[in-house]
């Protein structure tokens, strides 16, 4: 049930507690300056009107004690805002190993979601309550913003790369699911809703609807129709970098960088196979851009990560 | 304040260490010195410029006022390109996909 | 004529402030030159650390000695300039248009080997968005190099472009004696425009032709 | 002090007469009346976008124009009046005007420039004025890539020649400013006599000179993308958007500073005339400017924390944002103290001034919700940054500017306007403004994303408030301009200084010759040496 002058935004993450905090905050100091500035404008205004035409007051030139004293008790303050908001973003971007993987693709005017277990949806995100879950989020033609206003999280969704966003949702119910990137025609159309269920009705409504083949179990099947598997099997002619268990782990390249093969890795060696070449293969691989959907290649990345578990470790060397 | 006249052998000297310089940076730039050619041929193009700019642009003989506009200018372009690859190069650091 | 009031402009006290004022405006508008291109290098910059093998790769497919050759008449433009603006201070008028006009034809020579470089590369069907056809490997990056490459060098050869239109103009005005050791700042500001133009070419030689040669 | 309106003197307006005395005019008094009459009209046309955007917002179902439409008004409204009002606004025409005087100059260093930058400024606007014509733009004036290199359909190659043009407006302006400020002082203006208007347009034009040409290079690509379909930005060739946006607000963001701090320049003048006092701080707030200027171009990427940036590289980001508030905070504070045991006088400049200082702090504050990375996540792209905006662009920079106008009024046309109607419509700005942003930061910590053209009902509360104060705002810039028109030829004359101010701008006639002074006036004192002795105190940088 959503008020007619709503003035504050329902809070339906754990995130949302703790950016609501640092909200607080930012809303008390303000708060105080703006009273204290605005007291000290109509106290002196009042008190020091001009009485006569001809008066004169004395000049006063400065304070260096004052002009330090109001340096230094902002810089204070900010610098808190700064640390506060820095931890809670590092928070923001880094989401617990076990989360749940939810694949998202934005293209005009919608969103796609994809569930591991293969229920694909448009415009719509069900997720468990308590549960912590990870978006992996694409775009298929310009930048869009997934953004879940009562979750305080947003995240823009960029072509050509990956990027992702996590929540915990502590509230079930139905929440605005914006794009808050402009986008072109329809952006203010490009919404639809999050809902958060409980895990045991999150469960049934997985199995609901039509049965669909699980992410991964459609990635391999691509894997086979795209002809991945000609090469990249053991028992191949050509030689190709065998993909068992490469998820998360690094990758010695052909250039002496080492890289780990996180699903932007994967997704380049897809697009642009000739990018990072691995150490020891002859740079063969043809490109599947133009042949290979952004849904289709969440698709497989999904495939070669159930071929081996883990964790990517942080990517040190830079390109 | 005119700017003084600059001995014109000066001019010839400058000249003929640019062409010089010139012959070393392709000289060089055929030799595989890893990572370091980009720092060899960067570094002989500002040798190259600054004696541009001290000696034909009289920079050497300007006032202070000019020394730092020229310099404003370089210094705002480093920070350009630092600011820029300052995210370029950090992405990897975190574990998460984009990042 | 060219020693009296004519050349100092009415919001001028004297000659010497109005020459300060031009050669702190001509520096001013070079900075921001620097960050006009500046742009270009920053984007060159970072997909160039992104694609470091393509950019080697597509690196090849630029005429060195061509460039090389250019750099060498550049420098050689920049020191006949200077040359121009010793003349303008001494007083030598004969001297200061011939020079004047040697860095003009420098220039023109200097866009001449520049367009024959472009018909190459058109010939190899290497013109990002106007005919390019590459079959080796990084097909799209190398495309990236050259859009770089046509759009400084382009940029850099229209600087040139302007130049020698001023240049033609100066030379006119030194034949009619407008210059003198009092009234020089056009020739100087020029001169500092020009100059700055040769630098630009001094980094682009390293970043885009000297990339692919040594493997 | 008497008005000498018995003999008709000769001053720039009346020195000669004419189109032509006016297109080919070389005084910068001329130009700045040029551009005046030039950002005005693009002023109510930016206005006029706003309008249609509040009227179609009444309703959250979008039923009044369509989607397309909607997207090419608040395109065009961010082109127009940032591009074209906002950025030249003060510099352009204020600091044109008082830049020259203020320092005892005949001129600018380069007036034929100056000119040549109106020409820009003006063709550069015409594009525009085409580009609205033809159909319009619907990339959002950030213009991020790939939408407006690849998907856009509408007339983006055109604005952004427009937008390029002008950007050279803008450079040749802040070249002819430093140049004249260095150059060109009366004897005894030393650095720290300058008003602090000088100092303030200085650092303006640091950032024309030094911000300015990375958007007209980047837009240039965008152009170049479309024109011959090759990928710069274009991730399908390896490209890359977000390089884009680092480059569009490498300018952009300085951009801002380019808009408040001239205000800011504007503010410190008020405030010391109608307060009839030395300025509190004089060198805090001078060098306060430059800071703004310099730590201005650390903060771009605060653009830019979702966008896929590196989290190192927003904290960065983040950090040199909240610097940059300190510098702000010393102004606010200086000002607020200068008015301490002042002798302040109420005339509708100062109300301006004070609305500043009211609503630029709250602009200012709201800044730092955007600068803090973990909140910024949830409202960055929301009408709170909106709100935050036009409080520090329209709550902030129009109020000065409209103070500023109302200030040197008498100085540029010699003729006082009517005090009744001024006090008047700064009021109902004030009302207007809040009432029209203020609901604004609720709606953008409710959610509501910018840009969007229709919305879920229970936003519409807010939107209607808003709405409504836009059309009290809307009335309360109309009636400026007509008893400001009025008052060029029908009121009182003013007299060379009618609001006893120190500034070397008063110490010429109203309106002044074509050379600003009769001769080159030597200073013996700083500008706002009010109640101070004649000589230069020792040590007064304060």
């Amino acid at each position: 049930m959503r008020s007619s002058l709503p003035l504050f935004p329902e809070q339906a993450s754990t995130f949302a507690e703790r950016v609501d905090a640092l909200y607080y905050y930012l809303l008390s100091v303000s708060g105080f300056f703006v009273l204290l500035i605005f007291a000290l404008i109509f106290l002196f205004a009042i008190k020091y009107r001009r009485r006569s035409e001809g008066e004169q007051p004395r000049p006063i030139l400065g304070s260096l004690p004052l002009e330090v004293v109001w340096i230094a008790i902002p810089f204070i303050l900010v610098m808190v805002m700064f640390g506060w908001g820095a931890s809670l973003y590092f928070t923001a971007f880094s989401p617990p190993a076990d989360a749940l993987e939810i694949f998202v693709v934005g293209k005009q005017w919608m969103w796609k979601v994809q569930h591991p277990e293969g229920r694909r949806e448009i415009n719509e995100l069900h997720v468990p309550i308590g549960y912590p879950v990870k978006l992996t989020i694409t775009s298929q033609d310009v930048i869009h913003s997934f953004y879940v206003p009562a979750f305080r999280i947003k995240m823009d969704a960029v072509p050509g790369r990956y990027t992702s966003a996590w929540f915990q949702a502590s509230k079930t119910g139905t929440f605005h699911l914006f794009c808050a990137e402009y986008c072109g025609t329809a952006h203010a159309g490009m919404v639809g809703q999050v809902v958060v269920m409980k895990p045991s009705e999150y469960e049934q409504w997985l199995r609901t609807g039509a049965p669909e083949e699980p992410l991964a179990a459609a990635g391999e099947r691509l894997f086979q129709q795209l002809g991945c598997s000609g090469c990249h099997s053991p028992n191949s002619i050509v030689r190709a970098p065998p993909l068992e268990g490469i998820y998360g782990k690094p990758v010695p390249l052909q250039s002496g960088h080492v890289v780990t093969a996180d699903e932007s890795y994967i997704r380049d060696s897809i697009l642009l196979p000739q990018k990072d070449v691995v150490a020891g293969y002859a740079p063969v691989m043809p490109t599947f851009q133009g042949r290979i959907s952004e849904e289709e290649l969440m698709q497989i990345i999904a495939y070669i990560r159930s071929l081996g578990a883990g964790t990517p470790e942080p990517r040190k060397a830079a390109r | 304040m005119m700017p003084p006249i600059v001995l014109r052998r000066v001019y010839y000297w400058v000249y003929g260490a640019l062409l010089a310089l010139t012959l070393l940076t392709i000289g060089v730039a055929y030799l595989d010195l890893g990572p370091l050619n980009v720092a060899v041929a960067l570094g002989i193009a500002i040798g190259k410029a600054l004696l541009v700019m001290l000696f034909f642009m009289h920079l050497r003989y300007s006032s202070r006022l000019t020394w730092v506009i020229a310099g404003a200018g370089v210094i705002w372009l480093a920070h350009l390109l630092i600011f820029t690859l300052s995210d370029y190069f950090t992405r990897g650091w975190l574990p998460v996909a984009g990042w | 004529m060219a020693e009296g009031n004519g050349a100092l402009a009415e919001q001028f006290d004297d000659l010497a402030q109005q020459h300060e004022a031009a050669s702190l405006g001509m520096w001013i508008f070079l900075v921001t030159e620097i960050l006009f291109f500046g742009g270009l290098f920053a984007g060159y910059t970072v997909y160039r650390a992104t694609y470091p093998e393509a950019f080697h790769e597509a690196s090849h497919h630029l005429d060195l000695l061509l460039g090389g050759i250019n750099t060498a008449v550049l420098i050689t433009s920049s020191l006949t300039m200077a040359l121009a603006v010793h003349s303008a201070q001494e007083g030598r008028r004969r001297a200061l248009t011939v020079f004047l006009l040697l860095t003009l034809v420098m220039g023109a020579v200097f866009l001449g080997i520049k367009g024959t470089e472009y018909a190459h590369k058109y010939e190899e069907d290497l013109v990002p968005g106007i005919r390019f056809a590459y079959s080796g490997p990084h097909p799209g990056q190398v495309q990236l190099f050259l859009i770089f490459y046509f759009v400084m060098t382009g940029l850099h050869a229209l600087h040139l472009t302007v130049g020698i239109g001023l240049l033609g103009v100066l030379a006119y005005l030194a034949w009619r004696g407008h210059f003198s050791p009092r009234y020089y700042a056009p020739v100087e500001t020029s001169g500092l425009y020009w100059h700055f133009v040769d630098i630009v070419w001094i980094f682009l030689l390293p970043l885009l032709y000297l990339l692919g040669t040594h493997r | 002090m008497s008005p000498t309106i018995a003999t008709p003197r000769e001053h720039y307006l009346n020195v000669s007469y004419g189109i032509k005395s006016w297109l080919l005019t070389t005084d910068h008094k001329r130009i700045a009346l040029l551009y005046l009459a030039t950002i005005t009209l693009l002023f109510f046309m930016g206005g006029a976008a706003a309008v249609l955007m509040r009227l179609e917002l009444l309703t959250p179902q979008g039923d009044m124009v369509q989607s397309e439409t909607y997207n090419k008004l608040f395109t065009i409204h961010g082109v127009v009046m940032i591009f074209f009002f906002l950025i030249p606004s003060i510099p352009a025409v204020l600091g044109n005007f008082l830049i020259p005087m203020m320092i005892g100059a005949r001129d600018l260093a380069f007036p034929r420039l100056n000119l040549a930058s109106w020409y820009l400024f003006t063709i550069g606007s015409v594009f525009t004025l085409v580009v609205v014509v033809m159909g319009g733009v619907d990339t959002g004036w950030t213009f991020y890539t790939p939408f407006s290199s690849t998907y856009s359909n509408s007339y983006v190659v055109p604005t952004i020649v427009g937008i390029f043009v002008n950007g050279f407006s803008s450079i040749l302006t802040g070249l002819n400013f430093i140049v004249t400020i260095h150059t060109m002082r009366a004897p005894g203006l030393t650095w720290f006599r300058l008003p602090l208007f000088v100092w303030a347009h200085y650092a303006t034009s640091m950032i024309f000179i030094l911000g300015t040409p990375v958007i007209a290079i980047t837009l240039s690509l965008v152009a170049l993308e479309r024109l011959f379909g090759v990928g710069i930005f274009d991730p399908a060739l390896g490209g890359d958007p977000i390089l884009f946006q680092h480059l569009f607000w490498f300018y952009s963001h300085p951009a801002v500073y380019i808009m408040v701090l001239p205000a800011m320049g504007v503010v410190s003048e008020l405030i010391t005339a109608f307060a009839k006092k030395r300025i509190f701080g004089y060198g805090f707030i001078a060098f306060s400017s430059i800071a703004i200027a310099v730590i201005g171009f650390f903060v771009w990427g605060h653009h830019m924390f979702v966008s896929g940036q590196s989290v190192y590289a927003s904290m960065i980001f983040s950090f040199m944002s909240m610097l940059v508030a300190i510098p702000s905070a010393v102004k606010v504070f200086n000002w607020t103290a200068t008015l301490y045991k002042g002798s302040i006088s109420y005339q509708s400049p100062m109300l301006y001034a004070l609305g500043f200082i009211g609503l630029f702090t709250i602009g200012g504050l709201t800044g730092l919700f955007l600068a803090s990375l973990g909140l910024d996540i949830h409202v960055t792209d929301t009408y709170f940054v909106i709100a935050h905006f036009h409080y520090i662009m329209v709550g902030g920079t129009v109020m000065a500017y409209l103070g500023a106008i109302h200030y040197w009024f008498p100085k540029i046309t010699g003729r006082m306007y009517p005090e009744g109607w001024a006090k008047f419509s700064a009021l109902v700005i004030f009302i207007g403004f809040n009432l029209t942003f203020f609901p604004q930061f609720l709606l953008g910590y409710l959610g509501m994303p910018r840009r969007y053209h229709f919305y879920p009902e229970e936003f519409q509360v807010l939107n209607v408030m808003s709405s409504a104060g836009a059309s009290i705002l809307g009335v309360g810039y109309v009636v400026p301009l007509i008893y400001l028109i009025w008052s060029m030829r029908y009121a009182a004359p003013a007299g060379p200084n009618p609001w006893g101010a120190t500034g070397l701008e008063w110490q010429t006639s109203s309106p002044p010759p074509t050379h600003n002074f009769e001769e080159t006036p030597v200073v013996t004192q700083e500008a706002y040496a009010y109640g101070m002795p004649e000589e230069d105190i020792k040590g007064g940088r304060g």
